[in-house]
């Protein structure tokens, strides 16, 4: 039962400055299947993230999604994407909730409060919903990311380690998110340097650069 | 679209209003150094008509200047321009509505202010309702130049002294058709001319910048 | 070895392309400045307004000239690169802009040191000089941004689009002329004919020539620099570094 | 020397010396400038990537 | 035999905005000891070792520093200590060994250069010497951060999260660092979210918060 | 103690070189915004000359307040702020090296291109020289009140406010005594009496703001 790929990456070569980073790089990822990029400190695995959101765009090779470039398809594939970076992308000045809205309204979806509000309790940030992002913990600040990211309601994830800064129950929870898109039908791509137990899904993994190097 | 617009101009808006203190520096500056000349040159009226045009333009365009330096760099810090630019909706409507509201937040007090600068330097009436015109007109090209200007300096060490370099020769046509509309009331010779070249030089600004804008933005994301 | 690494590239084809026309730029530089220089200081007699301070004409229009075309020529060559994304308009676009830079210098210098026995002054508001002035610091900013930026992708665009912005302000600085009125004298070569001796004219249009040439050689020059540095993994260019 | 009588008349530029030299000795420096660092850019280029490429191809 | 303890809190309180995190804190720890603490996030963990290190003073209680408050013997304890923080403290336009000299240079010891490059190589940095902290990959600019820490040549250390984007190898290579400094006498307080082998060292741990709480 | 702060200024002057012509763009800086006046106000000598220090002045002030800000903002943010203060030398060599470097970053190219600026304007040569004079006493107190506000209101919302408030008010009398000066000169009055109310109030920041900025970071820091 194979079914089509929806995102896929054919000979996607990166450079950054002068120095190659990989070349000649192909997956293929179905509904319901995570890839795991994997490689140490350096070796890529933020750059090629970026590519596939299509911030930045590949030396070589394109990526593509049900089929067509992304640069050609960019709208439809944007609405169907969410991406979490090492930046959380939050405003420090604004409330949780209030952050949830105005990604809500840049990524045009209609903003459901009770959902948002249950989201971040969910999340563990019940004490929070009133300070502003800047007085809350490391820890705190990458949940309020992570609701964003449940919020926006995408198909595909990608997700550069998702779980800095985050505790046991935070670690968890993670897990338990992401089984549930991917049972869902969802696409996952993500990196990490923390053992995750996800049994039960479809998991690939991705060697980015030389295994040996630091 | 314009949801998505508005968006943008609301989320900066309520941004401002959290942190009053960015925009009232700006204001003060303004009025500072409009106060600033009388002090410096000596109370002749004459004298002080004649330069207060170029003066409160002058003043007008170093507010804008004192604000630009932060209109996406901040986004771009914590990681929401990225997200910003990965939404599905075009990326000009973000630069524009970035421009819109950064229009909101300095030009508008300006302009406000404007009259009260105009009594200080004793210009007559209908010379004030030009001046204001004038602005009205000219701050908002300031804005759409400025947004280009930030989003080509966006994450660049020195930005707002490099900034400064960059689109201040990209602001005198504005600024010589604003104060020389002034000018040319105060002269009595009318001052549709010179209005009609700004208001000209504003569509053009309208029409282009946010493209461009918006194109850099993508280049400073690589 | 005779294998022809040039063939693979465009930037490899243009670098020996450019390496060997910069000697017969600079030669025929060189030698028309020469004979500028001869009609300017022996053939041309002297105005019988300004004395021999007008010899100052001799470099200030062409220096003049060339700083307005220079920009527009880089401007041009920004928006290739940003239409078709060819590398090559980008590294022409950043070899121009110094030489540009330095004939606004010449320019600006030059029409102050005519100034002050003409106008009494150094340096006056007129339009002509203060547009002059404008692309001056249009030229600095868009060096300053390359500088800015280490990264030679984002950089090449990012001056390419300031470039082009700047480039829709020239000529809007340029007929400010007619907003102000004028002590800088306006253009004498008009399409319908020209209003200055015919000696002197020979000697700026000589001398103008020159600076093309001039300008020529030293951006090929450079561009030959800024594409070795830009190619170095290049096979033709460990080729050349090894040649050199 | 056709025109000028003498070499001092020439110097002298008619009083105008200062102002015509001024001019034609900073056109020069400024071309001088730009050629010698033109020279002294490409020669620090050459090697540095001379030195680089060994450096990478170790 | 019980070595006297070195740095002790006696009574600490902590308070954010009117939230109370901790109250009535204390702990000993001497010479050889690393502290672990632990808490979910948002707990205040960060705001503790803000309180060690004397950036923020406590609501009540002190902190000692060979029996005397730190307040009185500022300069003696900041010469003793280095602090690691959420944020990496390397500047973004200077290269790995720039910012160790003037690391240096600020904390007042003298630099030495071949020391910092072969710290730098040691954790894995041997190829970026020449790049700017800007391009550099998260983990790796974590990395710079920990050279900073070794270069300092400290007496107690305190970390907060040091792990934080470190890949396997990484955080291998910290826990070898911490023994070490254990071995030779060193003190650590440190947080980390993630498993950590460290055996053949005293390792105390303290609690902060609630332990149910997210 | 001195091994400290020259280690804080030669490490802002570092980071200040990276990007390669900062200094040149800090230059071309003045001229522009000093270039900007005649383009508003119009081409007469006579009325230029009068404006002159004033204007320069003003370009003085806008230079500071453009920069300041990020005076300590970056090293907050990146985290090494936190590390200097945890340095065992006091924290007021720290605020006063973070002036210095200010003033050696921005002031000095003013001082450079001031005399420039003074010919544009046809100032007559002794005028340039107490412009210059003024200068130097008057930019060092910019940098060293502006490292107040910026530590005051580092991270401190709505603390804009206050610095705008506090910072520019203190920026008066400098402008007033630097500008002053150089009229006074032009008038043929004598510089004397304000450049000595300016060194004096040159003095007495020296000696107070640093302490005030160290204690400000402090408290900014909690
Ligand atoms: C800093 C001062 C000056 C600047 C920036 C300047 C700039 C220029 C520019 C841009 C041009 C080219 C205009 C064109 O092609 O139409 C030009 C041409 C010319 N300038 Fe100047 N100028 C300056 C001072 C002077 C002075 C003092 C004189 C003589 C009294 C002068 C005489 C001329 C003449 C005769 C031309 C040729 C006009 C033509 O034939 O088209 N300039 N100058
Ligand atoms: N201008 C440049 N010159 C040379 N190398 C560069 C340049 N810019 C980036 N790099 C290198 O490219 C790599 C970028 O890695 P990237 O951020 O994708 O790593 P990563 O796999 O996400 O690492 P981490 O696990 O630490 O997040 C780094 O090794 C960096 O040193
Ligand atoms: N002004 C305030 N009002 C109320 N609560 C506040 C305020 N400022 C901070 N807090 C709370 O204080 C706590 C600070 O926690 P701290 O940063 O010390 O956590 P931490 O244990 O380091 O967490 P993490 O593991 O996420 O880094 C957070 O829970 C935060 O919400
Ligand atoms: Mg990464
Ligand atoms: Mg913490």
């Amino acid at each position: 039962m194979d079914s089509p790929p929806v995102l896929s990456a054919h000979d996607l070569a990166c450079a950054r400055g002068d120095r190659s980073l990989f070349v000649g790089m192909h997956f293929a990822l179905a509904a319901g299947e995570l890839l795991m990029v994997q490689g140490g400190n350096g070796q890529g695995k933020t750059s090629l993230l970026r590519l596939l959101t299509g911030l930045s765009s590949p030396a070589a090779g394109e990526v593509q999604w049900r089929g067509r470039a992304i640069g050609q398809t960019r709208e439809t594939f944007h609405r169907d994407m969410a991406y979490l970076g090492h930046a959380n992308g939050i405003k420090e000045d604004l409330t949780p909730v209030e952050n949830l809205r105005f990604q809500a309204g840049l990524s045009g979806h209609a903003f459901d409060e009770p959902l948002a509000e249950s989201t971040l309790r969910k999340l563990g940030l019940a004490r929070c919903l009133d300070l502003p992002a800047r007085v809350l913990s490391f820890g705190q600040r990458r949940r309020v990311a992570l609701a964003g990211l449940l919020t926006a309601g995408a198909l595909l994830w990608i997700l550069d380690e998702p779980l800095t800064g985050l505790d046991v129950h935070g670690v968890a929870l993670v897990e338990s998110i992401l089984r549930d898109h991917l049972n869902r039908g969802g696409l996952v791509v993500m990196t990490t340097h923390q053992a995750l137990t996800l049994d039960g899904v479809a998991v690939r993994t991705l060697q980015v650069g030389r295994q040996e190097d630091a | 679209m314009l949801g998505f617009l508005l968006t943008v101009i609301r989320r900066d808006l309520l941004l401002a209003a959290r942190r009053r203190g960015d925009w009232l520096t700006a204001q003060f500056f303004f009025v500072m150094v409009v106060s600033l000349f009388p002090l410096g040159i000596g109370p002749e009226p004459e004298l002080l008509k004649r330069i207060a045009p170029g003066v409160v333009w002058v003043a007008a365009t170093l507010a804008s200047l004192l604000s630009l330096p932060r209109l996406f760099a901040d986004d771009h810090r914590d990681g929401s321009l990225e997200q910003m630019l990965l939404s599905p909706e075009p990326a000009v409507l973000l630069a524009l509505g970035k421009a819109v509201a950064h229009w909101l937040i300095y030009g508008i007090p300006l302009l406000i202010v404007a009259p009260v600068l105009g009594i200080q330097f004793a210009l007559p009436a209908e010379a004030i309702g030009v001046l204001v015109l004038s602005l009205a007109l000219g701050t908002p090209i300031l804005s759409l130049l400025g947004a280009v200007g930030a989003a080509l300096t966006l994450g660049l060490r020195g930005g707002g002294v490099l900034l400064t370099l960059l689109i201040l020769p990209l602001y005198v046509p504005a600024l010589i058709f604003g104060a020389g509309a002034v000018d040319a009331m105060l002269a009595g010779t009318g001052a549709e001319a010179n209005l009609s070249l700004l208001g000209a030089f504003f569509v053009l600004s309208l029409i282009v910048a946010p493209w461009i804008s918006a194109a850099a933005l993508r280049v400073s994301m690589e | 070895m005779s294998i022809n690494w040039y063939k693979y590239s465009a930037p490899a084809t243009f670098y020996g392309l450019a390496g060997r026309l910069v000697p017969w730029f600079g030669g025929a530089a060189a030698s028309l400045t020469v004979i500028g220089l001869y009609l300017s200081f022996f053939v041309a007699p002297t105005d019988f307004q300004q004395g021999e301070a007008y010899r100052v004409i001799f470099i200030h229009v062409p220096a003049a000239w060339m700083s307005m075309f220079i920009y527009l020529v880089m401007a041009a060559w920004a928006a290739v690169g940003l239409a078709f994304n060819t590398r090559l308009s980008f590294m022409m676009a950043r070899a121009l802009a110094p030489t540009g830079a330095m004939f606004t210098f010449v320019a600006l210098w030059t029409g102050a040191f005519w100034g002050k026995p003409m106008w009494g002054a150094w340096w006056v508001w007129d339009a002509r000089l203060t547009s002059e002035l404008i692309l001056l610091f249009l030229y600095v900013g868009i060096m300053a941004l390359w500088a800015a930026i280490d990264d030679p992708r984002r950089g090449d665009k990012a001056g390419a689009l300031l470039a082009l912005i700047g480039a829709i302000n020239v000529p809007i600085i340029y007929f400010s002329v007619k907003w102000w009125n004028t002590l800088h004298q306006g253009s004498s070569i008009k399409p319908s004919g020209t209003s200055m001796d015919e000696v002197m004219l020979a000697g700026m249009v000589v001398m103008a020539i020159a600076a093309w040439f001039y300008t020529i050689a030293v951006v090929f020059v450079r561009v030959r620099r800024i594409i070795l540095e830009r190619e170095r993994h290049t096979e033709w260019v460990k080729h050349v570094l090894e040649g050199a | 020397m056709m025109e000028w009588g003498s070499w001092s008349a020439f110097w002298a530029m008619g009083g105008y010396g200062l102002y015509v030299w001024g001019s034609f000795a900073m056109t020069a420096l400024a071309i001088a400038v730009e050629v010698v660092q033109l020279r002294q850019a490409g020669r620090q280029t050459l090697q540095q990537l001379k030195r680089l490429n060994k450096w990478e191809s170790e």
